[in-house]
């Protein structure tokens, strides 16, 4: 039986709109699955991108080599290197280097960013604290670590931490400073403590914004890892990206690049999972 | 002069610990080798290598004592040195631009030399070309262009950092470079430049670099800095051995054991010259002097005599 | 919006409902709705069955948690429903076809009382000056003239209902959905309001769907009172309200047939409430 | 009169609360002005604390000059020297720098976040070329900035703009996902476009996010005004910095530091302002 | 908390209430209230005098943005009066002093139902045992066993409302504020939480302050009922409510003296709205 969906009447003539259910619009798969499946694709079709433009010699191989000629550099790096030389042995290291500084940056950030967000005096104190600092590039205070923290690890995760400081403090305080004022309310009425009102209302309700401050906090440690690595050390990828643009053995360097890129991808993925995990009260 | 065998030498006990910082630049080399075979050991030093990414971190390093000790250019930052409080003191040679022997060539793009855009000095008008921030590189090429008439103002110097010199070549984006070894060499190999002059050329014997101690050598433990003086001078021996004198010898040794120390060197890399007495060149860093305090880059003259200390050098000659 | 305008899936008592004589503004059939999320199900809608015509003025009371709201949020096409069919008909089409009046806190933070009401126009690129107008009328009409330059967080709860009120109102759509409007109003704001929608109902000929927990509320404002059954909802009683029209709150309470008509209100709801007490204890 | 506040009852003594107005709360000054006075204060206290580290000799004169024995060199930078050599100059060349990128950078970041954030696929394509290119070193993509971008002005913005853009993106995308949905309900009830969706509901949904990522991001590009202008140039505040870094002249680059330090105390100052002018909405 | 132990400045009337005799629960004289936001200056209340006896039901009616919750809000110490007195007496130091039911959504999102409820406890750090009992008998009482791991965003408006509820009464104060609490409810929820509120009361000896629109529910829960005045709110009637107890919803309407209180809580009322609609408009 066919009906059409529209009827003679007179006047206007009226539209009939069918809402549709959601079992109706034929779906094979499931919109997370295509979310997932675009997010893996989105940085293979970036590879491809970069393949297509240097194989077109838009850009220039000897600078920019193509994907695909890393890949023996990257097998000769991982595997045909002794383990203290090799790719795998490098990542490790900056990861726990990247893992520790950003632990030391973030932790007090979150403290102290969110102090800022439900004080307004503190947040007066700090904030041009924050200002003053935070464009202070790091090469400028590398004697002042260097005393301090002396040539070794810890200068590099001190030089990680401050970098990932000032960014997942200014978002946690902006956050927490955007809390809506009722639950702060509701916690004054149920003679919340400060370390309640902190653990049960500041930090739950601004940890999206915390957990955007994080990804960009754990960008920025894997950023400022080939500044870290650069002085006084011999491992790590940053120091391999380093010293290949020292040597200019392009490679080499795009190997490193690459493996900062991977582990950026991953980490950001695993913070999204960690995300979801973490606001199950989410409305998605 | 008599030569005892060093192993006759008795080493410091316990063992002084030292640090050396390293930039990756052809005037660690001699340092290098020392730690590489072990002389440092023989004397009693337990010397630590630190790489730094340029000198400046390097000599913030050492000015804060971070470092022992370290080979540097003759730069603004040690002429400037006193006039601060920091207490640098010249002992040695880190090597120098003896003829044949030039370390920063001014190179230039291939395409400009046969389209004759470039013939002489004077055609850099107008033209962009990267060189070291206040390094002699600066200097060289601008001496080179003020010999034929043309003043800082009328081409530009740009600071890109070494390995950016060679893409930015590469792409077109700057027409030459001054600048040290091995990269000058690289660049001639990758984007196949031509070599218009090398410092060798312009300023014979012009010093390449300084082996520069902090006050922990000079003042605290002279001891450890004589020891050092010591495998010093056996170092720049096996360098002069393998790439200066003659008859080359233990050269593929050395290579690879600078290779450790990411530095490449090719055949046709013009090795940097270490004279054999070890003494630091000061010829024509008068001149660079004066260049400098016109540029605003120091300013009063430093009396490199006060700078440089030279016992240290004759003690390790009476010892090999 | 997950509507479609053409859809092949229609079965013939769809089609039926939708025969020329009379073409309902909304048709429902086997509606049904089914949240799943962290691992549970709520069955919100189970089968629910009906069709509204044009101009009809019709009320849904139910106990709490029963899917009133859910089942207007698949009307106005903010959820979509699980199975069953749903059709609105868009008769008028130089009018919107329809806007709700959220239960929830809905309007805009970041805008003045004036932009809120605005919005809907402002939305249909209605000209600046008529704009002005109709906001300036509608919010004197729910009495917050002098707050126009305000902003949300100034207002009391009853003030920010009264301007979503204001809002819906002033885009003048074709359905209006207005979930539990005046829950939050004196019983003086409530009249006076009430008076306003009927007033706008009986001029513009509008349908309207409308959630209240007062009985009393349904008898004054609707031409038909649909009782929901607890969780899963479906519907449970459809009740004519053939009381003369116009009613006042006042006077309607001693209107013949009210008495009768409030009893089977209560009576309905009643069982329906002690009948979702009942299985949630026994859960 | 004097009344006991607690009287003598039978069972335990009751305690007698009284809740004090606003009024009777002796206050010569508003909460307003005492934070403003902190938020000057908090500065010159910072530089008192570095005085008097210098002072009594915890931290070394040679590589941390006290702020009152720059001053002569400030003097000397700003007044001394001719026009395109003074201080004046190369603050107001970095500026320019540093706005321009970051508004080069800002503007797109605000648009391509908030649809991150509006639609959950974009995000899905996005997020992961995010997570692969924000921790690539700007170093590193030096020669492709100098390719497109020659090495003027042009490359000098693109690195600040970079570093920008990611700070901006991520902030925004955080703060429009976070935005309640009723008032996205709303628009869709309204027939809200995408373009009135975007401006009406997601950008000052948004807004208090998007400030702390254009803090965030302005502040980074202060920070990279170093970075960008190593790089070719003779002028700009980052060159005098480096210049300075370079030939160890300390006090040089602390007047550098302190300029730097000046323009973000400022400017995150003039942040605050603007954003409670836009904000007139936010309790607080 | 804006609230001190010792203070000079109370005035021999305040003193005179405090007599040994009868100690009030709250005292409040020339209590104003001043809002200055964005430049425009709102006086919510004006010279309020009230004195609320330990253990009294009192409610607050008046008319939409009169300031009965600021009253409510001054009282529980969330916001402060801009000048007067207001004095609170806690007479059982192991309870609380005082819980507040919201007008606006305020359970926690990022909590599930039962964390919420428990939050007043947990907060007093009462045994994890005892809590867990407590919260269960309350979540019974709403209702709600069954939504007990639900996370806010999957409850009904009405169900969020009955969380809030269960949260202040499991929270055992001395003073209860009560903001609209039952206005999102069904009739038939509302009777049973009526129910459950005043034998909770009875039993714990409480103060109640409870705000609603609903003449009915004034007169079926309370002892006294404060009618407040078209802002600047001030108190316009103090009507006792002499009805006998216990009473029921339906019961109460054929009981002698209610259609009298009826009536005249409704002249009250009336007159104050009009005045307010008529001032506005008149502004
Ligand atoms: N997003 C959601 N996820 C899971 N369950 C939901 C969601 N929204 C609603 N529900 C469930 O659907 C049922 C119906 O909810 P709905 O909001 O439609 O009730 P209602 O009839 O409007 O109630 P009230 O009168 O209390 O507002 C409730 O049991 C609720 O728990
Ligand atoms: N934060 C604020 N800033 C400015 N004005 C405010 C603020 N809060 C409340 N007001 C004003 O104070 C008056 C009283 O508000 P209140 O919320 O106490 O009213 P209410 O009696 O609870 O009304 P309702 O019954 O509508 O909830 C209102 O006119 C409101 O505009
Ligand atoms: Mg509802
Ligand atoms: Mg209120």
């Amino acid at each position: 039986m066919s009906t059409p969906n529209v009827l003679p009447v007179p006047g206007p003539a009226p539209l009939v709109e069918v809402r549709a259910s959601s079992r109706l619009v034929v779906r094979k798969v499931s919109p997370e699955t295509i979310e997932r499946v675009v997010a893996v694709l989105a940085p293979v079709l970036l590879l491809g991108l970069w393949e297509a433009l240097t194989r077109s010699n838009v850009l220039d191989q000897r600078f920019f080599p193509a994907p695909s000629s890393i890949v023996d550099t990257f097998y000769h790096m991982t595997f045909k290197m002794p383990w203290d030389n090799s790719l795998a042995y490098h990542v490790l290291i900056s990861l726990s280097r990247a893992l520790i500084g950003f632990l030391l940056g973030a932790i007090p950030a979150i403290a102290i960013g969110a102090i800022m967000g439900l004080v307004p005096i503190v947040r007066a104190a700090v904030q041009p604290i924050v200002g003053a600092l935070f464009p202070i590039p790091k090469v400028a205070i590398l004697p002042l670590l260097m005393l301090v923290f002396g040539i070794g690890e810890e200068s590099k995760w001190a030089i990680i931490a401050i970098g990932v400081f000032f960014q997942v403090l200014i978002a946690t305080a902006a956050g927490v400073s955007n809390i809506d004022r009722i639950y702060l309310d509701v916690g004054a009425n149920f003679k919340a403590g400060r370390i309640a009102t902190y653990t049960t209302i500041a930090f739950p309700g601004a940890l999206p914004m915390i957990v955007a401050g994080l990804r960009l906090g754990w960008g920025s440690s894997l950023l400022l890892l080939v500044t870290a690595e650069m002085v006084s050390s011999q491992s790590g990828v940053g120091f391999l990206i380093w010293r290949a643009w020292q040597l200019m053995t392009v490679e080499d360097m795009y190997v490193g690049l690459v493996v900062i890129a991977c582990i950026g991808i991953t980490s950001f993925w695993l913070i999204d999972a960690l995300e979801s995990r973490l606001l199950p009260w989410k409305r998605r | 002069q008599t030569v005892k065998a060093p192993n006759a030498r008795i080493p410091l006990s316990p063992p002084v610990k030292l640090r050396v910082g390293i930039i990756a630049a052809m005037f660690d080399a001699v340092s290098i080798i020392a730690a590489e075979k072990g002389y440092f050991r023989e004397e009693g030093l337990d010397v630590e290598i630190k790489a730094f990414p340029g000198s400046g971190e390097a000599a913030q390093a050492l000015a804060i004592g971070a470092l022992d000790t370290l080979a540097s250019g003759p730069n603004p930052m040690i002429f400037n040195s006193r006039s601060r409080n920091i207490d640098l003191t010249i002992v040695a040679t880190a090597g120098q631009h003896s003829p044949g022997h030039g370390s920063i060539s001014f190179v230039m793009r291939r395409d400009h030399v046969e389209s004759g855009r470039y013939k002489t000095p004077a055609d850099l008008k107008g033209m962009k070309l990267a060189s070291g921030l206040a390094a002699p590189s600066s200097w060289f090429v601008s001496q080179l262009a003020l010999q034929s008439g043309v003043t800082e103002k009328e081409f530009e110097i740009i600071q890109l950092g070494l390995p950016n010199v060679i893409a930015a070549l590469g792409n077109k984006s700057i027409d030459a470079a001054c600048i040290n070894e091995p990269h000058a060499t690289l660049v001639l190999k990758r984007i196949n430049g031509v070599r218009i002059m090398s410092m060798d050329k312009f300023r014979p014997n012009f010093p390449n670099g300084y082996l520069i101690y902090g006050p922990s050598l000079t003042k605290t433990n002279r001891e450890a800095g004589r020891r050092y003086m010591v495998a010093y001078m056996r170092a720049l021996r096996d360098y002069r051995q393998a790439f200066i004198d003659p008859g080359a010898r233990g050269s593929s040794e050395i290579t690879a054991q600078l290779k450790k120390y990411n530095m490449e060197m090719w055949p046709e890399t013009p090795m940097l010259d270490f004279p054999a007495s070890g003494a630091p060149s000061f010829v024509a860093v008068d001149e660079l002097i004066q260049w400098h305090l016109k540029m605003g880059n120091i300013r009063s003259v430093p009396d490199l005599k006060a700078l440089t200390d030279d016992s240290f050098l004759q003690y390790a000659r009476t010892q090999t | 919006m997950d509507t479609m305008t053409q859809n092949p899936v229609i079965s013939p008592q769809m089609a039926d409902l939708c025969s020329p004589a009379r073409i309902p503004q909304i048709a429902a059939r086997n509606l049904c709705k089914e949240f799943v999320s962290g691992g549970r199900r709520v069955v919100a809608l189970q089968d629910v069955n009906v069709v509204i015509e044009r101009g009809q003025f019709c009320c849904i009371v139910g106990p709490s948690g029963c899917g009133k709201t859910t089942f207007l949020r698949i009307v106005s096409g903010l959820e979509t429903h699980t199975s069953g069919e749903l059709r609105l008909t868009h008769f008028n089409q130089t009018k919107p076809l329809l806007s709700m009046v959220f239960q929830e806190q809905s309007i805009f933070p970041w805008m003045t009382v004036a932009d809120n009401v605005e919005y809907g126009l402002r939305m249909r690129k209605v000209p600046k000056a008529e704009r002005r107008d109709t906001v300036r009328h509608y919010l004197e009409k729910v009495g917050l003239s002098q707050f126009a330059g305000s902003f949300p967080h100034q207002l009391s709860g009853g003030m920010k209902q009264r301007v979503s009120i204001a809002r819906a109102f002033a885009n003048d759509p074709e359905i209006l959905l207005m979930d539990e409007p005046f829950a939050a109003l004196d019983e003086q704001n409530k009249a006076i309001l009430q008076e306003e929608l009927l007033r706008i109902w009986e001029e513009s000929r509008k349908t309207v769907l409308f959630i209240t927990h007062s009985i009393d509320e349904a008898l004054v404002l609707s031409d038909r009172a649909l009782v929901m059954t607890a969780r899963p909802g479906t519907l449970k009683a459809d009740i004519d309200v053939p009381l003369q029209r116009p009613r006042g709150a006042y006077e309607i309470r001693s209107s013949p047939g009210y008495a009768e008509l409030n009893e089977r209100m209560w009576k309905e709801l009643r069982e329906e409430v002690m009948h979702a007490r009942l299985t949630k204890e026994l859960a």
